[in-house]
């Protein structure tokens, strides 16, 4: 066993490509296999006709991705992605801070890594239920202020664009906490100290040495509120009363009440589309400077 | 004659179609401390990476030999060799015993034992067991780590022991003392020492023999007295120390050496340069402390003597470098002891009139560089 | 519809027909099912216009019916969550010997997705009005056997041959409602008689509508009078500008959540089916329902039993259990709706009563609009973007 | 070393905290009232608890969930680290198609994950004729499939700028690549996988567009039952199991730290 383990090893040694695929294989063949075939017929269906009934009709038309050109579609696509970014822009001001005091805090790390975690192994709709609990005008937080006399009147928060906000954010904190708290974790903290005896004061630790060191979770912690929140739909019906449109909701209804698959499909990829190339130039960028810098 | 320990054999490595190393040949004796030394980027780390076995020779990339057996396809755990890294490699998640201990459990050995060895090993690189060896390697000054990786390597009772420039990170004084210990466990183990560094005075102290890498091949190959005085390439004679370069004409040739006219007219007699044709342009050098000032008609018989005119003379406390310029414009240094320059000062001053003078036995000539 | 049936036929007709290998071998399943299916439906569509059979309890038709196998293995049943009475599912389970799961889902598409595609495994659906004729037309219904439904013939008479399943060969019926005014009587003057109530700004944030377009867009068509069917543009564009005079009040567009907010007072009317509104009404009797002189959507939730079923047998057992007058009534007790058995309706704690003559003018089912489906989409995206 | 941070830091910290387990609270303190709308206290109850027991569908669900929620983590944990392994350590022809094909999962809405994923299961089972049944297994694999690439994403940022010399260090003292990955890079990686794992087992746990479409007969998640329960009206009992599930989790949690304590070298 140990001789083929490492005849193996050896026979890899000599073709390093084969070395990369041999660890990635299972996870590649997988996303290909379960991921990438079914999107395909997707994507074939994005340009087929419609059927009534739901399902697509034999043919070839580009129709339902002109149709996207609508003004109402950009429209809708503007106005999710407005949503999308000031989500990841709070959640990065609320996750950033709360993922360098976890890596800082010693032996209590893993119980704040878990309390993090922790709301969301309940479901999503029950947590938002219990935001609205709390949102309402007969809610928790209105009859508090009330009942201290802050307020006479209720301050309306369902419905409202925080209210959405304060949803997307909820759902989405612990995707920008934890690759932030992974990347800060192994920080080494000499470094800081090293900083410290250089005279650095503590803006310019964390902005010149902390910051840059942290970049990569960072920017994994963004990619994935980002584009989660670009495709989210239950938290604006639930929260903000579904009186907007998202971008998500267009591609659901596709698929269920206008019964138009191609043109859920098209929109789909539009957006993903879109997404993906910012995500690859954002990638290319980043080896450019990996090469500018070494 | 023993075998070597360790032999190279025409060893080429690429990566991605830029030659880290070509077609490099070498042997290293059992017991010898040497030196692969070089500026960054000449292929010295590739070379150790070769011999450590991370990185695997090109397929028709000539055969890497430890021990007599062609290693070129065996794994770095089958070599059986160690390893201190540049940044240490310490396993930041164990402590220092369990880091030390860490090669001996992969090699079965019993648990009792391995106790026993470990304190040993952290005796041998004089950290207290007791005291350090339950800390986590964070916890550990600079010196303290190099010497938890020293303990790691030398637990495995190697015969051969890889450094990749273990002592860069280390202030100056540190540098020195750990210097003289290395040598001396390379004295008294008996293991065979290959030490990659890009500090020439580094592989000087140490080195029985080194090996100066420049640009993928191996410079020149010697004891350290050897490469320092008899500097076989420009490069060479460049890089360790500082060196006085002549570039003139082959006019004559006799046996062990040439005589070469300058432009100017003088001629310089030097050793070396067999096989150099009459007509043909070398390039001589000779290191500043074998030449020798005097007055203009002063010079010596028997030796090679240009005209020059002081230019500057640099105060360096244990010598003094003055700094000569010849009739055509270039410049030569001449090293000499500091007799005391407050009691007896040198005579030369800027703008003096004087000859250089160098024997032709510490002048050589150059081979030309490949290409 | 018929126009629908003749373009299909007629892609058949110019060979769409021949890609169906292609289409098996490669690229979507929904695809050579819908293709087929409405070859099928192209080919009965004289059978579509036929008289309806006799009324259900009469003599079976005369073709002879074929015998059922015994009940074997499990019964499965997927459908509307919190749409069947505790004991419904336990007792059937010790009375027959057979064991049931329950599976559910949230909107008709989930359910006829899984179908279409050939997913299989399940015994009984329960797709609302519209959704049976989608199902139809993808022809994913076993036709019923009868003789095994003895109770079929508890029906009530309005219940039967409805515009979905003229010859009342597929479904059985299952609960019914409609989509009115739940209000509480405490926060309102007067009992709201109008769907005109949710343009009044008086009520500005105080009053939601249905998150869905065809209960949406339907009353503002009802209330001009026109049909909540209607695919004609100028009777939708008329029914946008209400609808979206009427967003500007509205607190949210909610479903059947905005009961706890009518619970706690948040909201003093809200568009909701009377069943929910029973519902609500358990917890604060200060709520109450309406129905709109200006008409709604009545509906009717029917049982099917899918291409694909497994156990036939236990399904019609089922069907004919769920129409025993106390065990119908028990359901309807449950969910607060009405039953579309006529013994088991007069056995409700709280009435149903059925829709009268002169109410059916009012009320109206919510057909399936085929094309119009994208106009109404498009509309509905308008209005809830703008 | 907490004493270190600014206040200001821990102030938002706690807040952020407490924003987060508000409606936890909410939750923990309604699955007590007496009141099946949850619109004002009415009074201390354990009815809602009493129902778990009557309440079959939920318990099993809970079960469906765990076993698919335990098992795609561990196989898109796995198969999610060495691809990030992969991806930083090697460079390799085709690694920017992986690297965007990495990223597509991500943005892919769910709902067209799931019904491309019921299409390709039935164009399996009914054109190719392998006997595919939805239920548990196809649920696995479409979590799997929707989980890797948040778990590479994760424990790629851990990975970059990770010492390399540590493995070659293993290597060179006697460890092969296997027991080099798992006695050193494993454990460097550790807060890194952990994450990724969380994450992972979070939105399985948590997923019901996906998973409604490519369940079959019986083998409902929770999510499933919950979302159908709460559509209608919230039911306290989701809010007695939410609780029990919380409460179980923490105690799980500080099992765990208490045991997971470092070993010295001892004979």
């Amino acid at each position: 066993m140990m001789e083929l383990r490492r005849a193996w090893l050896r026979w890899l040694s000599r073709h390093p490509s084969l070395r990369a695929w041999s660890v990635m294989f299972p996870g590649a063949w997988w996303l290909l296999v379960f991921f990438m075939v079914p999107l395909g017929f997707m994507f074939a269906y994005s340009f087929m006709e419609r059927n009534v009934y739901g399902g697509v009709e034999a043919g070839f038309t580009i129709e339902h991705y002109a149709r996207f050109a609508d003004p109402l579609y950009m429209k809708i696509l503007v106005r999710t992605v407005v949503y999308a970014l000031g989500c990841t822009v709070a959640s990065l001001l609320m996750g950033y801070p709360v993922a360098y005091a976890i890596s800082r805090s010693g032996p209590w790390k893993n119980l704040l890594v878990f309390l993090v975690i922790l709301p969301f192994w309940t479901s999503f709709l029950v947590r938002t239920f219990a935001m609205i609990f709390l949102m309402r005008d007969t809610g928790l937080i209105n009859t508090t202020l009330m009942g201290m006399g802050l307020i006479t009147e209720p301050i309306e928060m369902l419905g409202t664009p925080a209210a959405v906000m304060a949803g997307l954010v909820y759902g989405f904190l612990p995707f920008m906490v934890l690759p932030i708290y992974s990347s800060l974790e192994k920080l080494d903290p000499s470094l800081l100290e090293a900083a410290e005896v250089l005279g650095a004061k503590p803006a310019a630790r964390f902005f010149r040495v902390v910051l840059p060191l942290s970049m990569p979770g960072v920017v994994a912690g963004s990619l994935l509120v980002f584009i989660p929140a670009l495709g989210s739909f239950l938290t604006s019906d639930l929260l903000g009363g579904a009186k907007e449109i998202m971008i998500g909701n267009l591609v659901q209804n596709q698929f269920t009440s206008a019964r138009n698959w191609p043109f859920g499909s098209a929109a789909s990829f539009v957006v993903m589309g879109v997404v993906l190339l910012a995500v690859f130039a954002y990638l290319r960028s980043r080896d450019d400077d990996a090469l500018a810098g070494a | 004659m023993a075998e070597p320990v360790v032999e190279f054999n025409n060893v080429s490595k690429t990566f991605a179609g830029q030659k880290a190393v070509r077609a490099i040949s070498f042997r290293i004796e059992k017991g010898e401390f040497f030196s692969i030394l070089g500026p960054s980027g000449c292929g010295k780390t590739t070379t150790l990476r070769l011999l450590a076995g991370f990185e695997v020779p090109d397929e028709d990339g000539g055969e890497v030999r430890i021990e007599g057996q062609v290693v070129n396809n065996r794994r770095p755990y089958e070599r059986r060799l160690a390893m201190v890294f540049q940044n240490y490699a310490l396993f930041p998640h164990l402590s220092v015993e369990r880091n030390v201990a860490f090669g001996l459990e992969q090699r079965g050995v019993p648990r009792a034992q391995m106790v026993e060895r470990v304190r040993a090993a952290l005796d041998m690189v004089r950290l207290d067991p007791a005291q350090y060896g339950p800390r986590p390697p964070a916890a550990l000054s600079g010196g303290q780590r190099q010497r938890v990786a020293l303990a790691r390597a030398l637990v495995l009772e190697p015969s051969i022991l890889l450094l990749d420039e273990p002592l860069g990170a280390l202030d100056l004084k540190l540098r020195k003392e750990m210097q003289l210990e290395l040598k001396s466990l390379n004295r008294r183990l008996g293991i065979t020492f290959v030490y990659v560094t890009h500090d020439q005075e580094e592989a000087l102290t140490m080195s029985d023999r080194i090996a100066v890498m420049d640009n993928a091949r191996v410079a020149q190959l010697g004891a350290p007295a050897e490469i320092y005085e008899r500097p076989r390439t420009a490069f060479v004679a460049r890089f360790i120390g500082e060196s006085n370069f002549v570039i003139g004409e082959v006019v004559a040739t006799e046996r062990g050496g040439v005589v070469v006219k300058r432009a100017d007219g003088n001629l310089v007699a030097a050793r070396g340069g067999e096989g150099r044709a009459m007509g043909e342009t070398v390039q001589l050098a000779v290191r500043p402390e074998r030449v020798e000032l005097t007055g203009p008609d002063q010079a010596p018989g028997g030796q090679n003597m240009l005209p020059a005119r002081i230019r500057q003379v640099v105060y360096r406390g244990e010598m003094l470098h003055v700094r000569a310029t010849l009739g055509d414009g270039s410049e030569m240094v001449a090293a000499m002891r500091n007799e005391g320059q407050l009691r007896r000062p040198v005579v030369w001053q800027e703008g003096t009139e004087c000859a250089v003078t160098f024997s032709p036995d510490d002048t050589r000539v150059l081979e030309p560089e490949p290409a | 519809m018929s126009k629908e049936v003749s373009r299909l036929v007629e892609a058949v007709a110019t060979g769409a027909i021949d890609r169906r290998e292609f289409v098996r071998g490669a690229l979507g399943l929904g695809l050579s099912v819908a293709t087929i299916a409405a070859v099928l439906q192209g080919c009965s569509g004289e059978e579509a216009k036929a008289p309806p059979a006799p009324a259900p309890g009469g003599t079976p038709g005369p073709a002879p019916e074929p015998e059922l196998g015994p009940i074997e293995g499990e019964l499965h049943i997927y459908m509307w969550s919190d749409y069947i009475a505790e004991d419904t599912v336990p007792n059937f389970e010790k009375e027959f010997n057979c064991k049931v799961t329950l599976d559910t889902y949230e909107s008709n598409e989930e359910m006829i997705a899984k179908l279409q595609a050939g997913a299989g495994g399940y015994d009984l659906v329960c797709p609302s009005g519209y959704a049976i004729t989608v199902l139809k037309h993808l022809d994913l219904m076993e036709k019923l056997t009868r003789k095994h439904i003895p109770n079929l013939g508890n029906v009530a008479p309005i219940f039967t041959s409805t515009v979905f399943d003229p010859t009342n060969d597929h479904t059985v019926p299952w609960q019914w409602g409609v989509t009115g005014i739940a209000y509480r009587k405490d926060k309102l003057p007067t009992p709201p008689d109008s769907w005109a109530l949710f343009l009044d700004a008086a009520l500005k944030g105080k009053v939601t509508m249905m998150d869905d377009m065809r209960d949406n867009i339907g009353a503002w068509l009802r209330y001009r009078g026109k049909s909540l069917n209607s695919v004609d543009p100028t009777e939708l564009a008329a029914a946008k500008v209400d609808a979206l005079a009427a967003k500007v009040n509205l607190r949210a567009y909610i479903s059947a959540p905005v009961k706890a907010q009518l619970v706690a007072g948040d909201v003093y009317a809200a568009q909701l089916w009377n069943g929910d509104t029973m519902q609500a009404r358990a917890e604060n009797d200060n709520i109450e329902f309406a129905v709109p002189k200006e008409g709604a959507a009545i509906w009717c939730d029917s049982l099917v039993i899918p291409k694909g079923a497994r156990n036939i047998r236990a399904a019609h057992e089922f069907l004919n259990y769920i129409l025993r007058p106390e065990v119908g009534a028990s359901i309807s007790n449950f969910t607060g709706y009405g039953s579309p058995n006529k013994l088991a309706s007069e056995k409700l704690a709280t009435p149903v009563p059925y829709p009268s003559e002169e109410q059916m003018k009012t009320l109206e089912y919510q057909q399936d609009l085929g094309a119009g489906t994208a106009v109404w989409d498009q509309l509905w995206t308008e209005i809830k973007s703008s | 070393m907490a004493g270190r941070l600014p206040r200001w830091l821990v102030a938002i910290t706690v807040a952020v905290y407490a924003f987060l387990h508000a409606p936890l609270l909410v939750l923990v303190v309604f699955s007590f009232n007496d009141s099946k709308f949850s619109a004002a206290w009415e009074g201390f109850t354990f009815q809602w608890y009493a129902r778990l027991l009557e309440r079959d569908d939920i318990l099993d669900s809970l079960w469906v969930s765990l076993e698919v929620g335990l098992i795609s983590t561990v196989v898109s944990t796995l198969l999610g680290t060495l691809l990030a392994l992969g991806l930083a350590r090697h460079r390799f022809r085709g690694r920017a198609a992986m690297e965007s094909l990495l990223y597509v999962p991500i943005v892919t809405p769910e709902i067209v994950c799931g019904i491309s994923l019921l299409i390709f299961f039935m164009f399996l089972k009914n054109v190719l004729h392998i006997p595919v049944v939805l239920g548990v297994p196809t649920i696995i694999i479409a979590h799997v499939a929707f989980n890797i690439s948040f778990v590479t994403v994760v424990v790629r940022s851990r990975l970059e700028g990770m010492d390399r010399n540590l493995e070659e260090a293993a290597m060179i003292l006697g460890a092969d690549e296997f027991t080099a990955f798992w006695r050193v890079t494993v454990p460097q990686l550790w807060p890194g996988i952990l994450s990724g794992a969380l994450l992972a087992f979070t939105m399985s746990f948590d997923d019901y567009v996906i998973t409604s479409l490519v369940t079959g007969p019986g083998s409902s998640t929770l999510p499933i039952v919950v979302y159908g329960m709460v559509r209608k009206n919230i039911e306290p009992s989701i809010n007695a199991i939410s609780t029990i599930i919380l409460v179980v989790t923490a105690l799980l949690i500080y099992a765990s730290d208490r045991l997971s304590k470092p070993t010295a070298l001892k004979p």
